[in-house]
Parts: C-alpha cells; sequence; structure tokens
C-alpha cells in the first residue's frame, strides 16, 4: 500500500498523460484533441507538482519559527507549474480560437477531413 | 603579365559586359570583343613562362594558387581564341534576340572560368573556377529555352554529380596530405598505396570523364551541344568538354604520376587499359549514332563524344607520341569542331533557325565561302592528309600499331570511316543537292561570321601543313611529363618509329591536282547549266523533290538501329524517374492527417526508450 | 631514277587500269555470248569525252573528281608495283589507307553538287557499302600488320617474298581467305554493283558527268581497279619483284573478279553490308586474334 | 560595455509598445521591428569582441549560479543572436512593404515576440527558462503562420499548434524529470551532475528533451508540420521560420545534447538522423510543384546536413555546421523573400506560375539565383565554404562509415541542385504566357533583398570574415568543462 502511497500522484499524472495522449492519438474532432492536449498539461502539471512534493510537507516560509527545511515543500516546481498553467492556458486559447476560425473556413472541425495541405 | 590582372581582366569583363548592356548594346558588343582579345594577348605574352603566384593566403585555411605550364598554356590559349572569335561570331548571331547582355556576359564568364581552371595551381582554386564554369555553362544551355531546358538540367545535374565526385576527391587529397597545391600533392602521391591512388582517380575521374562526355557519362552531351547558342555550342564542344582532358592529363601526368598510373588496376586489368577500352567505346558508339541524326548539330554533337574518344585513346598510352597525339587532337578538334557548330550557326542564321538536315539543301550556290570552310572542317574531322586531323590521328593509330593494340586500331580506324559517313552527310544535306525554293534568296553568310571561320579554316590547313608548329609545343608538354621528346620537325616527325613528311604528301597531291587539272583544262568546251537541267530520264524535274536526303542512310539505319540502343542514357532517365517517384512515394507519409503525425512523434519517442532500453546502445 | 618513276608509275596504272577495264568488258561480252567491244575501247572512249561538250554544275563539281583522281595518282605513288615504289618513305599504310579516302570523297563531292538525286543515291550506297568491306579490310591490314610488325607496304611485301605469301602462311591465311571475300566489294563488282547500278539509278555518282568529266571520271575507274587489285597483291599474294610477274598475279586476281561478277546477281546494299559483316569479318576476326595471340 | 540582458529586454518592451504606437499611427508602428532588430544588430556586435576573448555569465536576481536563472553569451550565443537580429532587421525591412493588410500592428508585435523568444532560446542558461523562451517564440508563430487568416493558413497553424504543444508537454516533462533528478535547472550545473545520474531516467529525459525539441528543430520524422507551416504562412514569416525558428530548435537540441547531457554515444545516432532527414527532406521537395512547400522542404534537407555535420563532433565539421547554418538563413531567408514577391505579383505557388519571372521582375529573380546557387553550394557563394567545411570534416578523419555517409550526403546535394536549378530555369529561361511587363517588387523589399545578396558573395569570398566566431562556436560546444567552469565559477 506504500507503494501507492508514494506514488499515487505519479501513477495519476502518468495516466492523466496516458489519457492526453490517447485523446490526442485517437480523436478526430479538433474540440476534442484540444480536450486531450488540456488534460495531457494537466497530468504534466501534476507531474511536475509532485516531483517537488513531500508527503504532510509544509509551505517553504522560514519567517514561521519551528520549521526545518527538510520538512519544506521545494517551492521551485511550484513556480513552474504557475508558468506551465499560464502558457498552457494561453496555448489553448489560441487553439480554441484557431479552432472557431478552421471551422467558419472549412466548415468542419474533423480533421481527418482537413487535409488540404499534405505531401 | 601577372595571372591576377588576367583573371581580374577576365572576370571583371564578363561583370562589365553586363553593366555596359544596359547602357548601350553596341558600347556592350565593342567591349566584350576588346576584353576577349585583350585575353588572348594576355595568354600569349605567358607562352614560354612558368609563373607561380598565391592570389588567396587563407581561404579556410587553404591557399589558393594561379600558375601556368606548358600544358596550361596550350589549354588557356585554345580558350581564350576560341572564346574570342565565338564572341565576334556572336556579334551577328545574337542580334535582335534577347537578354544579350547576359548572354555576352556568360560567355565571357564561361571563358574566364575556363582559363581560371587551366591556371590553378592547386586543386581548390581548380575546383571553384570549375563550379563557376558549371554554372554559367549550364544557364547557357539552357538559354534558348524549349527543349534547351531538359539539356540544360541533364548537363547540369550530371556535371554537378561529376564536380561533388571531384570534391570529395580533392578533400580525401586534403586530409591525407594537408595541402592542395600541385606540387604538395605530387609529392604525397608518391608515397601512397596504389588503392587510394585508384580510389583518387576514380573520383577525379568521375569528374573529367563527364566532362569530356567520355562513355558511360555522355548522355548529357548531344542534347545540350545541339540546343546550346550556336557560338556557344563552339565554344562547348571545342574547349569546355576538353577541360575533362586537361583534367585527366593533369592527373596521370602531373598529380598521380605516369609511372603509378601505369601501375594502378587489377595484374589482368591495368586502369590504363580500361581507360583506353573506354577510349574505344566513346569512338565507337557514338559514331554510329551521329550516323544516325537529322539534326546537324546533334549529329555534330555526337561526333563530338566520339573525338573525344580519340582523345582519352591517345593519352591513356602515355607514351610521348600517344600524349602528344591525343593533345594535338584535342587542339585539333578544337578547331575543326567548333568551325563546324559555327558553319552550322550560320546556316541557322541565315534560315531562319532551321537545322533539320532533311529539309535544307543546295546551300553551296548562296554560301559558298561557308561550304568551303565547312568542307575544311570536315576533311579535318575526318583526318583528310593536309588537314590538321589527319596528323593527330596518325600519331594516334601509329601508337596503337606500335603498341600492339591491334583491336583498338581497328576501332579508331572503323571510326574514322563512319566520320566519313556523317561528315558527308553534314555536307551534302546541307550544302549539296538541290536548292529549295524558299532559299533562292538566301544572302550569304555576314562578315562577323565569315570572319572566325575563315580563321579558323586557316588553322586547320596550317596545322595540316605544318604540323611541326603546334607540335614542338606539344612536344615541350611532353617533356615536362617527363617523357621522351619526339624528333619533331616542321613538316612532321623524324623519329626512329616511323617517319611522317607531310611535305612529300603535299608535293604529291599538289602535283596530281595540277596534272589532273591540266588534263581537265585540255578536254573540251565546259558549260555551267542550272541545276534544274538535270538527268531525269526525259522527265520534267519537280520543283523542290528532286532531292535526296531524308533518311540518308536509311538502309544502315535500318541495320544497326535495333542493336544501337543508348542504354546509359535511358538508364539515367530511369534514375532520375526512379528518384521522382520515390520522392513522391516519401512524401506521402505526410498525409495531411495531424493525428498522424502526433502518432510519429509519440513513436519516435517510444521507440528511442525502447531501444535504450533493450539493447541500451547509448 | 625516282624522278622518272615518280612520272611513270600512275602512267604505267593508267594503262593496266584501263587495259583491265578493256579485258573485263571483253571478258564478260564473251561470257554473255557476245562479241564484244576491242580492248582499247575505252581507251577510245577517253579521247572521244575530251572532245566532247562537258555541262558542269558548279566549281566543286570540277573540283570534286580532280580531287578524287589526285587522290588516286597520290595512292598509286605509294603502291610498290613489282618492286618499285616511288614514295616508300612518308607514313606508309597509315598514308595509303587514309589517301584511299579522296578518291570516293572527290567523287561524293563532286556528284552531290551536281544535284541529282540519283547521284546522291549512289554515293550513299558507296558509303554505307565501304562502311561495309572497310571492317573486314581494316581487320585484315592490321592482321598483316601486326604479323609482320610494320606499317610500311614495301616492308610487308619484302618479309612475304623473303619467307612465303600470306596466303601460305597460318595465321594470315585466313586473312587471305577474307580478302578474297570482299575484294568484289572493293572492286564495285557484281553482286556489290549497287552503287552504280545502271538501270536502277542511272550509274549513280556519275550519272550527270558528261565530256571531258566523264573522261576523268572512266580515269578514275581504270585507276581504281588499279589500285584495288595491286593492294591485294602486295598485301597477301607477296607482290613481285619485277613489274611483268606484278602484272601476272593481277591479271590472276582481275580473273577471279570477273568469275564473280559474272555467276552473280546484284545484291541490295543491306543484304552486301549484312554479308560483309558477317563472313568475312568472322574470318578475318579470327585471324587477327590468331595473329595476336600466335605471334608473340 | 552593455548588458546582454538588453538583447531580450528591449525587444521585449518594443514589442509591446508595439500596439501603443499603433494607436497613434499604424504607419509609425511598422518601424519598431526595425528599430528593435538594428538595436539587437548593434548590441551584438558590439558584445562580440568580449565574448570572443570571455564568455559573459549574467546572473539575474542577484544569486550565484546555480540558484539563480543566468544568461550565458558565449560564442554559440552570440553568433545566434547576430543571425537573429540579422535575419530579423532584414526580414522587417522586407515586411515594411509586403505586410500592407490585416491586423498589421500585431504583427509587428508577433514578430518581435518571437524574434525575443528566439534570443532568449539561445542565451539563456537555464533548462525551465529555455522552454519559456520556447513557448514564447512557438505561440507567436502559431499565430503568424495563421497571420492570413485564410483557409490553408489557419489549417497548418492549428496543425503546427497540435504538434509544437505536444513537443511542448514532451520538453516539459524532460525538464520536469531533469529537476527531480538532479534538483537543478541550471544546465551547467545539469551538466556537472549528468555523468554520475541514474542512466535510465536520465536517458527518458533526454529522449523526452530531444524530441520535445526536436519537433520544433524539424528533425525527421519529427517535422510534419514545416512545409505545411512554411509554404502557408506569410512569405516573411516563413523566412524567419525557415532561417531562424527550427535554428534555434536546432540549437536547443544541440546544447542539451552535448553541453548538458554530454551524451557523445548519441551523436552517431544523430548523424544517421540527419542524413536520414536530409535526404527525406531533398527527395520531397524533389517531387514539389509548389516553390513554397519545396523550399520548405529543403529546409528540412539543409537541417539535416547541419545535424549531420554538428553531430560528427570535430570542431573542423562543427564548424562547418554552423557556417551552413549562417548560409542556410542568409539563403533561405532570401529565397522565401524573393519567392514571396513572385507568388504575390503571378498570384499563384505553383512553380509554373513563375515562368517569365526573369524578364518580369529581373532583380527579384536575381536575388533567387543568388540564394538558390548559395544553398546548392556552388562559388563563389556563401553555401561553397560551408559545404566544403564539412565535408572536409568528415573526410578528416577517414573512416569508410563517413565516407558513405558523406556520398549519401552529396547524393541529397545532387538532387537539391536539381530541383533548385529547374526552378531557375522556370523563372528565367521559360516564355512566360502573355504578360510580360515589368513589376518589380518595392524598393525597400529589394534592399532587403540585396542586403542579403551582399553578404552571401561577400562571405562567399571571404569566409574568414566569419570563420572566427565558428570556431570558437565550436570550441564552445566541444569543450563542456569549458562551459561549466565559467558558469559554475
Amino acid at each position: 500500500m506504500s507503494f501507492l502511497q508514494d506514488y499515487v500522484y505519479y501513477i495519476g499524472a502518468f495516466g492523466l498523460v496516458l489519457i492526453g495522449l490517447f485523446i490526442i492519438l485517437s480523436r478526430r474532432n479538433l474540440i476534442k484533441v484540444i480536450i486531450g492536449l488540456s488534460i495531457l498539461d494537466t497530468g504534466i502539471n501534476l507531474f511536475l507538482i509532485s516531483v517537488g512534493y513531500i508527503s504532510k510537507g509544509t509551505a517553504p516560509i522560514f519567517s514561521k519559527p519551528g520549521l526545518v527545511a527538510e520538512d519544506m515543500v521545494d517551492p521551485v516546481p511550484q513556480a513552474l507549474v504557475l508558468t506551465s498553467i499560464v502558457i498552457g492556458v494561453a496555448v489553448l486559447a489560441l487553439a480554441l480560437a484557431l479552432a472557431m476560425r478552421l471551422h467558419k473556413l472549412h466548415g468542419t472541425l474533423d480533421l481527418r477531413k482537413i487535409g488540404e495541405l499534405k505531401w | 603579365m601577372s595571372l591576377e590582372l588576367l583573371m581580374v581582366v577576365a572576370l571583371g569583363g564578363s561583370l562589365l559586359t553586363y553593366v555596359l548592356g544596359r547602357v548601350s548594346s553596341r558600347l556592350r558588343n565593342g567591349f566584350a570583343v576588346l576584353v576577349s582579345l585583350a585575353l588572348v594577348a594576355m595568354v600569349a605574352s605567358l607562352y614560354g613562362k612558368a609563373l607561380h603566384v598565391s592570389y588567396y593566403e587563407d581561404f579556410l585555411g587553404m591557399s589558393l594558387v594561379l600558375r601556368v605550364s606548358g600544358l596550361s598554356w596550350l589549354f588557356a590559349m585554345t580558350a581564350s581564341t576560341l572564346g574570342c572569335l565565338s564572341v565576334v561570331f556572336s556579334l551577328s548571331y545574337m542580334k535582335g534576340k534577347e537578354r544579350t547582355s547576359f548572354y555576352y556576359s556568360m560567355l565571357l564568364l564561361v571563358n574566364a572560368a575556363m582559363l581560371g581552371v587551366v591556371l590553378s595551381g592547386d586543386l581548390l582554386s581548380l575546383f571553384i573556377f570549375w563550379e563557376i564554369m558549371s554554372w554559367s555553362t549550364f544557364l547557357l544551355i539552357s538559354y534558348n529555352g524549349g527543349p534547351a531546358l531538359a539539356a540544360g538540367m541533364k548537363y547540369f545535374v550530371m556535371s554537378f554529380v561529376g564536380s561533388l565526385a571531384m570534391l570529395a576527391g580533392l578533400l580525401t587529397v586534403y586530409g591525407s596530405f594537408g595541402t592542395l597545391e600541385f606540387g604538395g600533392v605530387a609529392a604525397g602521391m608518391l608515397s601512397a598505396s596504389p588503392g587510394y591512388i585508384l580510389a583518387i582517380f576514380v573520383l577525379f575521374g568521375v569528374a573529367f570523364g563527364t566532362k569530356n562526355a567520355i562513355w558511360p557519362f555522355h548522355a548529357w552531351l548531344p542534347p545540350a551541344h545541339s540546343e546550346a547558342p550556336s557560338p556557344f555550342s563552339a565554344i562547348l564542344s571545342g574547349i569546355l568538354i576538353k577541360m575533362g582532358v586537361y583534367g585527366f592529363l593533369l592527373i596521370i601526368f602531373v598529380l598521380v604520376g605516369l609511372r603509378n598510373f601505369m601501375a594502378l588496376g587489377a595484374d589482368g586489368l591495368p586502369l590504363h587499359t580500361v581507360l583506353s577500352i573506354v577510349g574505344a567505346i566513346t569512338i565507337l558508339f557514338p559514331t554510329f549514332m551521329a550516323i544516325m541524326q537529322n539534326d546537324a548539330k546533334k549529329l555534330l554533337a555526337w561526333s563530338t563524344v566520339a573525338q573525344a574518344g580519340y582523345i582519352i585513346l591517345g593519352i591513356s598510352f602515355g607514351t610521348s607520341l600517344s600524349v602528344a597525339g591525343g593533345v594535338f587532337h584535342f587542339v585539333n578538334h578544337a578547331v575543326f569542331k567548333a568551325l563546324l557548330f559555327m558553319v552550322v550557326g550560320t546556316v541557322e542564321y541565315r534560315t531562319k533557325g532551321v537545322r533539320d538536315l532533311d529539309s535544307l539543301g543546295g546551300l553551296i550556290k548562296k554560301m559558298p565561302l561557308t561550304f568551303a570552310v565547312a568542307l575544311i572542317g570536315v576533311c579535318g574531322l575526318i583526318g583528310v592528309p593536309l588537314t590538321n586531323g589527319f596528323v593527330s590521328k596518325w600519331l594516334i593509330y601509329k601508337t596503337l600499331i606500335l603498341e600492339r593494340s591491334p583491336f583498338l586500331a581497328l576501332v579508331a580506324l572503323f571510326g574514322t570511316w563512319g566520320t566519313i559517313l556523317y561528315s558527308y552527310k553534314f555536307l551534302h544535306n546541307i550544302f549539296l543537292g538541290q536548292l529549295p525554293e524558299k532559299y533562292k534568296d538566301l544572302e550569304r553568310a555576314p562578315m562577323t561570321m565569315r570572319l572566325p571561320m575563315t580563321v579558323l579554316s586557316i588553322v586547320v590547313v596550317l596545322f595540316g601543313v605544318l604540323p611541326g608548329i603546334p607540335l614542338s609545343v606539344i612536344n615541350s608538354i611532353d617533356t615536362s611529363f617527363g617523357l621522351k621528346p619526339l624528333n619533331v620537325t616542321l613538316w612532321g616527325l623524324a623519329s626512329d618509329t616511323g617517319a611522317l613528311n607531310t611535305i612529300n604528301i603535299l608535293a604529291a597531291v599538289f602535283a596530281g591536282l595540277l596534272i589532273v587539272w591540266l588534263v581537265l583544262k585540255s578536254g573540251g568546251r565546259k558549260v555551267s547549266v542550272d541545276q534544274a537541267d538535270n538527268y531525269a530520264a526525259g522527265a520534267a524535274i519537280p520543283k523542290d523533290k528532286y532531292q535526296y536526303s531524308v533518311g540518308f542512310y536509311a538502309p544502315l539505319t535500318r541495320m544497326v538501329a535495333p542493336y544501337l540502343k543508348d542504354f546509359m542514357d535511358s538508364f539515367y532517365m530511369r534514375l532520375a524517374g526512379w528518384v521522382g517517384g520515390l520522392g513522391s512515394g516519401i512524401r506521402r507519409i505526410y498525409t495531411g492527417y495531424v493525428g498522424d503525425y502526433a502518432m510519429y512523434i509519440v513513436l519516435f519517442l517510444a521507440a528511442l526508450i525502447f531501444v535504450q532500453l533493450t539493447w541500451s546502445p547509448w | 631514277m625516282r624522278i622518272l618513276w615518280l612520272v611513270l608509275s600512275p602512267l604505267i596504272a593508267l594503262a593496266v587500269g584501263l587495259f583491265f577495264l578493256g579485258l573485263s568488258r571483253r571478258v564478260m561480252a564473251r561470257i554473255h555470248w557476245r562479241y564484244g567491244p576491242p580492248l582499247y575501247q575505252p581507251l577510245i572512249e577517253i579521247f572521244r569525252y575530251f572532245t566532247q561538250k562537258g555541262s558542269s554544275h558548279g566549281v566543286l563539281f570540277g573540283l570534286g573528281i580532280v580531287l578524287s583522281l589526285a587522290g588516286s595518282i597520290v595512292v598509286i605513288l605509294f603502291l610498290p608495283f613489282g618492286g618499285i615504289c616511288s614514295m616508300s618513305g612518308s607514313g606508309g599504310m597509315l598514308v595509303v589507307l587514309y589517301m584511299m579516302l579522296l578518291a570516293p570523297l572527290g567523287i561524293a563531292l563532286s556528284g552531290g553538287e551536281a544535284a541529282n538525286p540519283n547521284a546522291s543515291i549512289g554515293i550513299s550506297r558507296k558509303l554505307m557499302l565501304a562502311l561495309g568491306y572497310e571492317l573486314p579490310f581494316l581487320l585484315i591490314v592490321l592482321a598483316i600488320m601486326t604479323h609482320y610488325d610494320t606499317i610500311s607496304l614495301v616492308d610487308i611485301v619484302s618479309a612475304q617474298r623473303e619467307t612465303a605469301s600470306a596466303f601460305a602462311s597460318f595465321p594470315l591465311v585466313l586473312s587471305g581467305i577474307a580478302y578474297l571475300l570482299i575484294l568484289p566489294a572493293m572492286l564495285g563488282m557484281r553482286p556489290f554493283e549497287v552503287v552504280h547500278a545502271p538501270q536502277e539509278i542511272s550509274s549513280g555518282p556519275i550519272a550527270e558527268y558528261s565530256g571531258p568529266y566523264l573522261g576523268l571520271v572512266t580515269i578514275q575507274h581504270a585507276l581504281t581497279t588499279f589500285i584495288g587489285i595491286s593492294l591485294f597483291v602486295n598485301l597477301v599474294w607477296g607482290g613481285a619483284g619485277n613489274p611483268f610477274v606484278f602484272f601476272l598475279k593481277m591479271l590472276v586476281v582481275l580473273a577471279f573478279g570477273l568469275f564473280v561478277n559474272a555467276a552473280f546477281p546484284r545484291l541490295r546494299v543491306e543484304q552486301a553490308v549484312r554479308y560483309l559483316w558477317r563472313w568475312p569479318t568472322l574470318i578475318a576476326f579470327v585471324g587477327l586474334i590468331l595473329v595476336v595471340t600466335l605471334g608473340r | 560595455m552593455v548588458s546582454p540582458v538588453l538583447l531580450i529586454v528591449i525587444p521585449l518592451g518594443l514589442a509591446f509598445c508595439v500596439p501603443l504606437i499603433g494607436m497613434v499611427s499604424k504607419r509609425f508602428a511598422r518601424f519598431v521591428p526595425v528599430v528593435a532588430c538594428l538595436f539587437n544588430l548593434v548590441v551584438s556586435v558590439q558584445l562580440l569582441p568580449a565574448v570572443l576573448s570571455k564568455p559573459i555569465v549574467v546572473d539575474l536576481g542577484g544569486f550565484g549560479a546555480p540558484f539563480s536563472i543566468n544568461l550565458f553569451v558565449g560564442p554559440v550565443g552570440i553568433l545566434f543572436s547576430l543571425l537573429i537580429a540579422l535575419a530579423g532587421f532584414v526580414v522587417s525591412l522586407y515586411a515594411l512593404a509586403y505586410i500592407d493588410k490585416g491586423p498589421t500592428t500585431r504583427y509587428h508585435t508577433l514578430y518581435l515576440l518571437l524574434l525575443v523568444g528566439a534570443t532568449g532560446v539561445v542565451l539563456t542558461g537555464d533548462v525551465f527558462n529555455l522552454f519559456v523562451f520556447f513557448e514564447i517564440l512557438c505561440i507567436s508563430s502559431y499565430v503568424l503562420v495563421a497571420y492570413r487568416g485564410d483557409k490553408d493558413g489557419v489549417e497548418s497553424a492549428v496543425k503546427y499548434l497540435i504538434q509544437g504543444a505536444l513537443g511542448s508537454a514532451l520538453l516539459l516533462t524532460g525538464i520536469g524529470l531533469l529537476y527531480g533528478l538532479f534538483g537543478t535547472l541550471n544546465m551547467a550545473h545539469i551538466a556537472v551532475q549528468a555523468g554520475s545520474a541514474d542512466p535510465i531516467p536520465l536517458f527518458v529525459a533526454m529522449a523526452l528533451i530531444v524530441v520535445g525539441l526536436g519537433v520544433e528543430a524539424a528533425i525527421f520524422p519529427l517535422n510534419a508540420w514545416l512545409p505545411d507551416a512554411h509554404s502557408s504562412a506569410p512569405s516573411s514569416i516563413s523566412a524567419i521560420l525557415s532561417g531562424i525558428a527550427i535554428e534555434v530548435g536546432l540549437y536547443a537540441v544541440v546544447r542539451m545534447v552535448f553541453t548538458v547531457f554530454g551524451a557523445s554515444s548519441m551523436l552517431s545516432f544523430l548523424m544517421f538522423l540527419g542524413v536520414l532527414t536530409l535526404l527525406v527532406g531533398e527527395l520531397c521537395a524533389f517531387a514539389q510543384s509548389n516553390i513554397k512547400r519545396m523550399l520548405a522542404y529543403s529546409s528540412i534537407g539543409q537541417i539535416g546536413l547541419i545535424i549531420f555535420a554538428i553531430a560528427i563532433a570535430t570542431s573542423g565539421s562543427i564548424t562547418g555546421g554552423f557556417f551552413q547554418l549562417v548560409s542556410h538563413t542568409l539563403s533561405k531567408a532570401l529565397l522565401f523573400l524573393a519567392a514571396g514577391y513572385m507568388i504575390y505579383r503571378s498570384g499563384s505557388m505553383d512553380i509554373s506560375s513563375l515562368e517569365g519571372m526573369g524578364k518580369r521582375m529581373p532583380l527579384t529573380a536575381f536575388a533567387f539565383a543568388v540564394g538558390a546557387f548559395s544553398l546548392v553550394g556552388l562559388p563563389p557563394f556563401a553555401g561553397f565554404p560551408s559545404k566544403l567545411l564539412i565535408i572536409r570534416g568528415a573526410l578528416a578523419d577517414g573512416g569508410a562509415l563517413l565516407a558513405l555517409l558523406v556520398g549519401l550526403v552529396l547524393l541529397g546535394t545532387v538532387i537539391e541542385g536539381a530541383y533548385f536549378f529547374r526552378v531557375i530555369q522556370t523563372v528565367f529561361f521559360k516564355k512566360g504566357d502573355g504578360e510580360t511587363a515589368r513589376c518589380e517588387a518595392p524598393a525597400i523589399a529589394l534592399v532587403s533583398m540585396f542586403v542579403l545578396v551582399a553578404l552571401i558573395i561577400v562571405i562567399g569570398v571571404y569566409p574568414s570574415l566569419i570563420i572566427g566566431v565558428l570556431n570558437s562556436a565550436a570550441s564552445e560546444l566541444l569543450v563542456r568543462a569549458d562551459y561549466i567552469g565559467r558558469v559554475l565559477g
């Protein structure tokens, strides 16, 4: 059980990444693919967080007395995740905007049918 | 006279010609002629000198050198002279055509690049000028558009393959010897292993062979020569492809050294034998191809391939006689083939672009001088005694017999008979027979066309009667290669292995001519009659139909055509098709469906990790 | 002495050639059960031609035939005629091979200028036929030159006279046989008469000649016959020590040619070339290979 | 001395000024990228001598490495930032005339952001920072590809975005793994510890990062977005994408493999991959009838060549690879710029529609020819010394395998020559149908093209002008310890 406890975040992250990848690879609807990308991003963010997470750790604030550095959660991944979330949102927004445009121009969101550019 | 100045004049002249063409076409024409004349003078003044200057100290760590030797002087002289004559010839030929400034500037650039190739003192300069020569030639071949485009493409691709092989070769040389100067390379080659030398020779041989259009690499030449503008065809056939000959001479005698060269190859089949067999194939097959042609320039183009075979055959034996024969044949071929291409150019110019051998005829009545020079050129090509071609071919035959190669001699001599067939077809179908009605009012060639042709035809005869003049220059080249000097006299050769004396032949022929002419004179009255006043078994002569030129050698064609497949050419074309097909096939992986693309990414990653986990190669 | 021979040898050749022409007409007539013209008929005809008017088709028309005849004369100077050779040291067999080009080339140029398709057809046939017999001929010549290791005709003759004629020595006998097979083609006799084919293309290359021009053509014909036969005698039959024996040998060769001429019908040019490139070439080729392999 | 930080900060600031200026005057806003690029160019040139003598390391935030984000301005960085500034400058000049319709202000903002991202990637010494700049680069290029808002543009932008996002996700995962392994994001710090790490996770991290970056670097088979995006984008953007964006991706891959992971065992694989990329790119380009797709595939081929050269990992070949990179940036930018106006005038991207352009727009066509000649590697243009160096480097060690690969590379070059010369024939020697009126590109666009033409010829004739920078760049890549020492002190 302790295995699961230790690695539950990683398993979750891995699962999310796999789900995201599966959606991207198997769905042909653009919106679903974007959702897949989003899930993939979430999985990765979770992974980043869990890299720095210590079970029952505390916030890394030194001004509070009585806390030792070993119990603190690593703050760097959290900063990373913040940035990554921002970037993810930007990409997501852009993707959705493009999806709207695409739908207007092609009349469909089926990626298999949007294949004029090839070879 | 410094070599840098010469190259600056040559390259700068080409550039300035274009600029001046923007100002005034007359100014440009004058300037182009002036530059090419200046180049002739400058090259001529280099005679007998041995200069060696490093003009670019550090090009990526290699120094670039110009030098002049006897060999390079001969080639430079031929190149600049032909260049000059061709520019003069172009003056009327190109009148009224579009993009003339571009044409002249490229013509001069090709000229400059050729001078650069032969005056280079290291392999890198040689390569640089070689490439400049290649692409400027490509532009000129493509100049006419239409079928010329395919011809240009074929030329470029084959020539590019050749030059890349050369690049690989020269960089290998650099890798092993650390220098590209001829002297240093030659010194390094002395101690190199035979396998290494063979590899280098093959790499360079592909480049030189492609340029020289020897047999398996000949495919580009016929279309390129026939589609290029005629004055440029003259350069192309006369001197440009001979850069390959220069290359072979350079690598055999200067870089590798004759003794090393003769020792190359397997025991039973030495490399020089392979080379001479290739030369023989290059004589035989294109000769028959030339007989089949109906396009005047294509005929001459195939003939060029065949003559290149003679040159290679001469060089490959590596005796003083054979090398003299090969080099002399290069000079001669440059002269008479340029002359013949100019003849076609003149005909083309006057008949508004007709060079189909089936639809011309009788032009001797309208262009007697053009016919006369064509006749002289053809005689040189066949090698009729008292023209230059005879002497060089005699030297080659003599070698083949002395070296006991009767089969090669057979090919060479038989090739000469083939030459007669196509040469006569060339003369007959253009100049002899009935003059078609539509050419009744044809004018004779303009002055600027007659001048270069006359000069060249004089050279054909001069070198045929006094072969000692060029042979003494060639003899000094022979000597510089370390070969035994020939005993050259003004009239030919006075050697212990069989003499050649043109003065005897000259005297005999003149006496014969005189006697026969007197006999003819003594006969009855001669009246000139019109071409329509002919024997037609009593029937009226049908206009424009009393001519036999279509299918001139039809029976022979029927016989040999089934066996005469240019399978190398079709192989190259099929290869090009395959590459195109491969490209069209490979690009199908870009299916247009983004899911596939994502799959590629994921699969690639998975494969990387899988391979590492299973075999851990990294 | 040499000058004398220089002048005399063309005259001798002319005389012999004309005699051969007359003789062959006579012999052919007899084979046909006709009476035939007198032996000196060609001479009479030449004189007649030279007094008649000739029509010219241009400068080259005359020049070509002059060139052709001059070429033949020069070749004769290089040919040994029973121990007499006026120009032995100026290039040997190679020059002869080359000079032999001039005669057909001159006729071809002149005939082409005549603007008569019959002439053009004849020339085209002549050139193709020449390409046909030149292949075995070159094989033969090369075999002989390789065997005796010289390119000088005089040396070839003397070498044969010292040992045995080519016909009697082993590897060269094949060359000799091949030469015999192509000899009618080289002489332009039936079955290789398609070049002139009077009934078909009005004598081909010479269709347009008249007057003095025709006279020159006839002389040229005589000389060509002489050259063809004497070359054969010199190359494979050992030549001769004196002109008389040489003449007799030539006579025998001519008789052979006439026999073939009378016995065979005319071949089309394709058939002719095919024949020439088959058996004679094969035999000559085997001959050359034997010479090369055994010779060393 | 100016701080290298300005190279990123000033254009970034100016990028956000563009909309503000655009509110005042749209015409004025056009000049902002020109100014910004000129500034970067000047600063980079100024920094050059100092950097060559000693790389500059800037610690941001006051802490020393490895705790702070740092910029590492070595020869490689300065070389790239120079290239970016130069290409950016030329293309922004061109865009003054070329970008005349649509939301131009946004174009210029995004254009500057793209360049900032590129500069940031090449200057940063921090893995995550690299990721951020990389995202700036990618996102702005997604948008710019769709700039025209037409069918092709949007379609390719979407495809580009999906693949790019997937790549970024992999990259980020890899970075996370690295952090998990080493607890640091500083490249030099990672590099120090890379040798002692558990090989399996390390390899997975490297694979993730290389594949993630490889998408942008257009390594086969990760490059499917490239032909679509490069051909549908406005030509000025195609020029930047081909000339800068993929090179920056390539830089990132190379930096990771050489400096961060020091994975010399991967190099032979990369070499094969390079040759494969080269052949696939050239073969596909050979079969194209669309000029911009052809150029795009040719970029793939060139990238393959550069990867091949750098993966040989001798100082000569890396120098050659960088030289090829320079010449490719110049030539390919020139080709896209010239093709841009030819397409604009003829109204079609079909190669056959360029017939007669040699007469209608002689100067543009000339510029195109120079670009093509240089790319094929003919003297006296910049492509020649680069090909010479690469092949010299490859043949120097004399191995049979390398000789074989060189043969394949040369084969690719032949194919490249064939299709480029086919276009040149079409442009100059095919008789166009009817239309013969002169319609030369605008003066400012011509100026931008001829700046490139001049550079190509000058570098082709005097390669020693840049060879010094390239040599020290090569040694920066090769001598890993030097890099580590400079950053960690």
